[in-house]
């Protein structure tokens, strides 16, 4: 099931990107389809299918929840670069992760790095690392706010 | 003062022709030198495709409602020379750690004197 | 259609706004830890806003998939790079300035 | 005596080159059994000597005798043609080679020579590029066969495979192709640029539209250019060949080499510049003064050397400056007088050298202060070699007088009166360094006993030694007696005669 | 008239064989496929150089494409001479090198070497045979490549400093030759030889041209290992395994000689190069030094194949001189000595190698005595020695004769006598190898050694006998070079016709152009 | 609209070359891949804003591969980075 869906989300994409629909480029895109899929299935046998991220139409809610949070915090970062030097109080902190499920824990690493003010430093089996540029950033992340729009993604409603 | 400005393309491929092969000349290390070699070729690319250009014409990839393109033929040159850039980069690297492996060393002064010394 | 390219430049100058401000954070911040906040500005709000601007310019077609591709590819990948970035970072043992200069550490909640 | 009446005759001139050759295969191919390889030589040189005499035969007869092998160059190659001087030269070194091979075979027993095979096949390639050299038809083939018999000789003088060998060998390559290729070629080149041609022409190729200075530039050239003439100061590869042993000495000087030397000193003068051109050049009379000063130097230094055989080096660089002088002289007589003495010199100082290698053999001695009282031991050894040195001298009856009163009367002609001096000085300084060897080795040194000499006494060099040069020094006393085949076998040459007032 | 598509085999039959050679994997299965295809190749040269004898120039159009715009490949005299010695060499260098190979390069490589090898005589064959400047610089660049990897294989470990500076010299050579065909194109807007040919000559003296004649030159100087741009070639030659020499010395060098041939008297018009440029004296002047630097450097070496490497350069000059005289008989003496050399080189290399073979190093010392243990390898050094001298009777003095001829048809007597001078060096330094093989006794070491085996002896003698053959009957040499050079200078004076009625004036009166 | 455009093209230049400059000119060497990586991922947007600002947006696709070779490129030279870590 997995290698189906992979071929066609790829054929899609080679679709979209090359626009042309003679035989012969198809034939061509269908080459590479296959030959990606050639290798991705010598990787998967490297290591196990994580169950991935499911589509879901919380999870749109969640991205756009995200752009929101990118936006003020990069305004709010943006407001300390403009200010007199010296404003930052750069910190650094351990989160615990253990609440979030082992495969939403990337998604909400890279959620604390993408929006400004605060960086994943470092993800371990218990922790996220983070650096923040304004020490209560780490606090207004330890309130859980993200952690439990995370959470909701996968359907686990504490 | 025009006279930068209107050939200022030439200019830089001057600049960066010079660099590289200074880059080749002086670098005492070997990798360096491939990277002066890149430049020196670069340079040559940025020529070629600098000689293409048609004043008002667009990138010579078809397209509807576009009639006036640049010459396309510096472009299929200059990818064949690209090639041939890289192969020649490919080779030279692989010597560099050939070298490494048999000298210890990609420093040109100090395997200089290790064969003498034999 | 005149609305669309007002929206269009706002989202572009926007763009190039945080994107000088990013650059500017790059000088301005005292240790590489801050400066990566900074680049990840650009990276991230200063990206949306351009890309967002140019998919405006678009009429609905093949562009705009490309042009979506591009901002998903950056919004996955820009982090990724920055983590593994400072992670190496710090495996290396550069220190954050937090640490170097012995400040207690962030509130840790519960252990 | 024409044996090869079947062939056609301009086929001798192929199998004059190739039997020689084929000889040094076959002497190659028989190495291990010496007596069969000593017979192949024998009978290769038989053989040759007689296909010299049916080609002798055909220039009398008139019959014109040419071949043309093979184009190198658009309009030049190698091509032979058959004339008198060629003739005189092949039959010379075509005889000595019977005799010398003959004196080898005993000398190389006697003094069991290493590494023989590479003699007689080196010695047989140095015939065949002799004999290539005498009928060359142009320059470029006479250039090409010198060039060879440098390079198969040079095994020869290298014989011994020492430290001393190489050194001589050095030299020996350095001069000759030294000066064969800086000079003899350029000279070669600077003619056909000039005149479009090197054939052998009689009266010369060229002619009054040639700059005469740059033909005077030319003869210099050819005149060092060919290194084995011996022109001071290129003579010094001549003693560093004495490293080699007599019968190579014997090749070199009386046989093949000086004598390719001055033939194509002679050949030049006679059939490139032709006698009447060069009397208008600058550089004739320069380089006659050279050649006059080489046969005194040489003599004198001939007088200091105490070693035999560097001696007799010294003195043939002397008498192969007589032919060079003759030729320059631009006069007929002159020339004939050179011509003559080729032959002369090669049959006097062939003896002389077989007599050294003889008393080498016999009684190990090589220094001339050595050698008195050695009459007793070794009588007629001494007795011939009294022969070769009044031959070499000059004196009646030994052949040498014909080719020195040729030359006399020659220097006479031209009017250069001082030749004429130099040609008395340097026989009276001839018998200053050769006869006192003879007369020290029968009249001095008698045993105390004075009781008289008995055939018991002797102590000869080996038999084919012997049988060699009392051959050769009967050769002196023939040439005296009969000049008369070898003088009109020289007046066909063109432009020159024995008799005075030709011009 | 033959197949026309027969042009392109010299380039396609080694190009598909290189992959096969190493998809073979065995050494000697490769080995024999290599020589197999490059003995066809070498056929093919054959019968191009008799049809362009017969037929003049035979032009091919790739891929249909007609030029100027397709690329050419366009076969005359001059190349398919070249291209017979190139493939002829190539052949004899790969039935010798199965056994030489095998104490220079390990095992694992042996297929690598072959399909270097054959990379290198399908970029080679293909500098000769195109039509087109840019297609030259293409297949500059894959021999170059591929000349590259063939040095580094060589056991010693200095091969590999000086593959890299070889390729470093090489890449820098053809970038320029790139920048300098650019120039041309700038100004012309075509790449077909012939049509830069034309249309150079439509502008009076434009400074791109010149100085994409500048660049060209200098780039083609480096190629061919023109004094003072031959600092890279003798630690190559010399480090690199001996097969890869011996093929290396008698091709590489000779085939970027005919590039600068080419250039020179066909697309911009001798005339143009030498007199009004004045290049002729500036390569006048490098060649006899490359001569006299070359052959003094020869003469102090004591590694052998150093004394090779640096006689090669020496040998460089005379070719480079007898171009640089103008006139038909020097250009001849260049395109003889092409062919000569390669004879001379190849197989005085392979001698070497066969010395290598069985004593296992290269340095005069290891010769000594080797007179008597290794007669025949001896012997072929020997001749070939000669030739390198130009002793008559062997290919050096054709080449010697016609470039001295060339120089007095100038009436340059001094450059004359300095190229006879010149060749009295080689004297030296091959008469010290002599000295040592035949003079000197062999140490204890190697009083067992055995004559070199005979897959080694063959080529080489092959080589040997070709020195003296083709030394003696000329014909073929003289009526491939004559015609070449004749057809070059009528493509020099069909320029100079152009250019005169292009301008209306009469052609500047110059050096007297002899056809 | 086009103006625009060319601003946002400035712009981006000269964040590009500030990012440059900082790269060049950087204390540690995390900080010079910092600043190439931005100055990649810049240049993204350059070529995007370029080809809409010159009318070809196929320009697009020359911006996907490079935001490719850029990622890749910056892997690359962590997990050199990860292995022998010369901290300077
Ligand atoms: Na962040
Ligand atoms: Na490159």
């Amino acid at each position: 099931m997995h290698i189906a869906k992979w071929t066609v989300l790829l054929g899609v994409f080679w679709i979209l990107l090359s626009g042309y629909l003679e035989p012969l480029l198809l034939f061509f895109g269908a080459v590479s389809v296959l030959t990606v899929m050639l290798v991705l299935n010598r990787m998967d046998a490297v290591d196990e299918d994580p169950r991935g991220i499911n589509f879901n139409f919380s999870f749109f809610r969640y991205v756009f929840w995200l752009i929101g949070q990118i936006v003020s915090s990069s305004i709010h970062v943006t407001q300390l670069i403009w200010r007199k030097s010296g404003s930052a109080s750069p910190a650094l902190a351990k989160i615990s992760v253990d609440d979030i499920p082992k495969d939403h824990r990337v998604l909400y690493a890279n959620s604390i790095t993408l929006t400004p003010g605060t960086l994943s430093v470092d993800l371990d089996d218990h922790h996220v690392t983070v650096h923040a540029l304004q020490a209560p950033s780490i606090s207004k992340l330890a309130e859980g706010n993200m952690e439990h729009k995370v959470k909701e993604l996968t359907g686990e409603h504490k | 003062m025009n006279f930068i400005l209107d050939y200022y393309n030439y200019w830089i491929v001057v600049f960066l022709m010079m660099s590289g092969f200074y880059i080749v000349i002086s670098a005492n290390n070997l990798v360096k030198k491939i990277v002066g070699l890149n430049i020196f070729q670069t340079s040559v690319f940025m020529l070629y495709i600098s000689m293409g250009k048609v004043s008002g014409g667009s990138a010579p990839i078809v397209a509807e409602g576009i009639t006036q393109y640049s010459n396309p033929l510096p472009h299929v040159l200059i990818l064949t020379a690209i090639v041939v850039g890289v192969a020649t980069t490919a080779v030279g690297l692989s010597l560099v750690v050939r070298i490494k492996r048999a000298y210890g060393t990609v420093e040109e002064n100090e395997f200089e004197n290790k064969d003498d010394a034999i | 259609m005149f609305i669309i390219d007002i929206i269009s430049s706002i989202l572009l100058l926007a763009g190039a706004f945080f994107g000088l401000s990013g650059a500017i954070g790059l000088f301005k911040f005292p240790d590489f830890f801050t400066r990566v906040h900074a680049a990840s500005v650009t990276d991230s709000i200063s990206a949306l806003l351009i890309v967002g601007g140019l998919l405006l310019q678009t009429s609905f077609d093949l562009n705009t998939a490309k042009l979506m591709f591009i901002l998903i590819f950056l919004m996955i990948t820009s982090p990724t790079a920055s983590h593994a970035l400072a992670k190496s970072a710090r495996h290396s043992g550069l220190l954050a300035l937090a640490e170097s200069k012995g400040k207690p550490q962030g509130k840790s909640t519960n252990g | 005596m024409n044996l090869w009446q079947g062939i056609d005759p301009s086929q001798l001139i192929t199998l004059s080159i190739i039997i020689p050759f084929i000889g040094a295969l076959l002497v190659v191919a028989t190495g291990k059994y010496p007596n069969v390889r000593e017979t192949v030589t024998l009978i290769t040189a038989a053989i040759l000597f007689s296909i010299v005499l049916s080609i002798t035969d055909y220039l009398y007869k008139g019959v014109e005798l040419s071949l043309e092998v093979i184009e190198l160059f658009p309009g030049l190659g190698i091509n032979f043609y058959v004339e008198s001087l060629g003739v005189l030269f092949a039959l010379v070194a075509s005889f000595l080679w019977i005799v010398t091979s003959i004196y080898a075979i005993g000398y190389m027993r006697g003094h069991h020579e290493v590494n023989q095979t590479r003699f007689f096949c080196c010695f047989a390639l140095a015939i065949s590029s002799v004999m290539a050299i005498c009928f060359s038809a142009d320059l470029l083939t006479l250039f090409i066969f010198y060039e060879v018999l440098t390079l198969s000789t040079y095994p020869l003088v290298t014989h011994a495979g020492n430290d001393a060998a190489k050194k001589g060998g050095r030299i020996y390559l350095g001069i000759l192709l030294g000066t064969s290729v800086a000079f003899l070629l350029f000279a070669i080149l600077a003619t056909y640029g000039l005149t479009g041609t090197l054939d052998f022409r009689a009266g010369g190729i060229f002619d009054d539209s040639h700059s005469k200075v740059i033909l005077s530039v030319l003869l210099v050239l050819f005149c060092y250019g060919i290194g084995k003439a011996a022109l001071m100061p290129f003579h010094r590869w001549l003693p560093a060949a004495m490293v080699a042993p007599t019968p190579v000495s014997a090749l070199l000087h009386a046989v093949a080499v000086v004598k390719a030397g001055v033939f194509s000193i002679l050949k030049i003068v006679i059939y490139i510049f032709g006698l009447d051109q060069l009397k208008e050049l600058a550089t004739t009379d320069i380089m006659l003064y050279i050649g006059a000063a080489t046969i005194l130097l040489s003599s004198c230094i001939a007088m200091t050397k105490d070693n035999l055989k560097a001696r007799l080096a010294y003195s043939t660089i002397s008498q192969l400056s007589y032919i060079v002088v003759g030729a320059l002289l631009a006069s007929s007589i002159a020339s004939a007088g050179a011509a003559m003495h080729i032959a002369t010199h090669a049959v006097g100082k062939i003896t002389l050298f077989f007599c050294a290698g003889a008393i080498m053999v016999a009684s190990h001695k090589k220094n001339i202060s050595d050698m008195e009282g050695l009459g007793r031991q070794m009588p007629i050894t001494m007795a011939a070699f009294a022969i070769g040195a009044i031959s070499i001298i000059g004196l009646p009856p030994m052949a040498g007088t014909w080719s020195k009163w040729y030359l006399a009367m020659g220097a006479l002609e031209a009017d250069k009166l001082i030749i004429v001096a130099v040609l008395m000085i340097s026989s009276l300084l001839n018998i200053a360094y050769l006869l006192p060897i003879p007369i020290k080795a029968f009249f001095k040194g008698q045993p105390q006993d004075g009781k008289p000499w008995s055939w018991s006494e002797a102590k000869e060099a080996p038999l084919p030694m012997l049988f060699a040069l009392s051959l050769t020094s009967i050769g002196c006393l023939v040439l005296f007696f009969y000049p008369q085949p070898l003088i009109e076998l020289i007046n066909l040459i063109p432009g020159v005669s024995t008799n005075m007032g030709e011009g | 008239m033959l197949d026309l598509h027969l042009t392109a085999f010299p380039i396609l039959l080694p190009l598909i064989a290189a992959p096969i050679a190493l998809i073979l994997g065995r050494s000697i299965l490769s080995w024999g496929f290599a020589t197999f295809v490059s003995g066809w190749a070498f056929f093919v040269a054959c019968q191009l150089l008799i049809a362009t004898l017969s037929d003049g120039v035979l032009s091919y159009a790739v891929g249909g494409w007609e030029p100027p715009w397709g690329i050419e490949l366009r076969i005359d005299a001059a190349n398919a001479f070249v291209l017979l010695v190139v493939s002829a060499i190539s052949t004899l260098v790969l039935l010798y090198s199965k056994l030489s190979i095998e104490k220079e390069i390990h095992e694992s490589k042996h297929s690598l070497y072959y399909t270097a090898h054959l990379l290198c005589l399908a970029g080679l064959s293909g500098i000769l045979v195109t039509g087109d400047a840019f297609n030259l610089f293409v297949f500059l660049e894959i021999s170059s490549l591929a000349t590259y990897t063939l040095v580094s294989l060589a056991p010693d470990r200095r091969c590999l400093t000086a593959a890299f500076r070889y390729l470093v010299m090489g890449t820098i050579g053809a970038t320029f030759i790139l920048i300098g065909v650019g120039m041309l194109y700038m100004k012309t807007g075509t790449l077909n030889m012939l049509d830069l040919a034309e249309r150079i000559h439509f502008y009076e003296s434009s400074r791109t041209i010149n100085t994409g004649l500048a660049f060209i030159m200098v780039g083609v100087s480096i190629k061919l290992a023109l004094f003072p741009l031959h600092m890279w070639l003798p630690p190559a030659y010399t480090h690199a395994p001996s097969a890869v020499s011996a093929f290396l010395a008698s091709t590489a060098t000779k085939v970027a000689v005919y590039v600068m041939i080419r250039f020179i008297f066909t697309i911009f018009g001798a005339d143009h190069v030498f007199n009004e440029m004045g290049m002729g004296t500036i390569l006048m002047v490098l060649a006899i030094v490359a001569i006299f630097k070359g052959s003094y450097m020869a003469t102090v070496q004591s590694n052998i194949k150093s004394v090779l490497a640096h006689s090669s350069v020496a040998q460089i000059g005379y070719m480079i001189l007898g171009i640089s005289l103008m006139n038909v008989t020097g250009l001849m003496a260049g395109l003889i000595h092409i062919f000569n050399h390669a004879l001379m080189k190849g197989a005085l290399f392979m001698a070497v190698g066969a010395v290598f073979y069985r004593m296992g190093s290269v340095d005069i010392k290891a010769f000594r005595g080797l007179g008597k243990q290794m007669p025949l390898t001896m012997a072929a050094f020997t001749i070939a020695g000669l030739s390198i001298i130009g002793v008559p009777l062997t290919v050096g003095f054709i080449s010697k004769w016609y470039l001295v001829m060339a120089a007095l048809e100038q009436n340059h007597w001094v450059i004359a006598a300095l190229v006879l001078a010149g060749s009295l060096l080689a004297v030296v330094y091959i008469g010290r190898i002599l000295e040592a093989a035949y003079f000197q006794e062999a140490d204890q070491s190697n009083k067992d050694i055995k004559e070199a085996p005979l897959l080694m002896l063959i080529p080489m003698w092959i080589l040997v006998l070709a020195n003296i053959y083709f030394g003696i009957d000329t014909s073929l040499t003289t009526e491939a070079a004559g015609s070449a050079s004749e057809l070059l200078f009528q493509n020099t004076s069909d320029i100079a016709v152009l250019i005169e009625s292009l301008h209306g004036i009469g052609v500047t009166s110059t050096q007297e152009v002899s056809p | 609209m086009t103006g625009i455009l060319a601003a946002t093209c400035v712009a981006i230049l000269v964040v590009m070359a500030m990012a440059l400059s900082r790269a060049i000119s950087a204390p540690t060497v995390y900080d010079r891949i910092l600043g190439v990586n931005m100055f990649g991922t810049k240049t993204v947007l350059f070529i995007a804003a370029v080809g809409f600002f010159m009318g070809r947006p196929d320009f697009l696709d020359i911006a996907i591969v490079y935001a490719l070779i850029n990622f890749i490129g910056m892997v690359a030279v962590l997990r050199f980075f990860e292995y022998s870590a010369p901290v300077e």
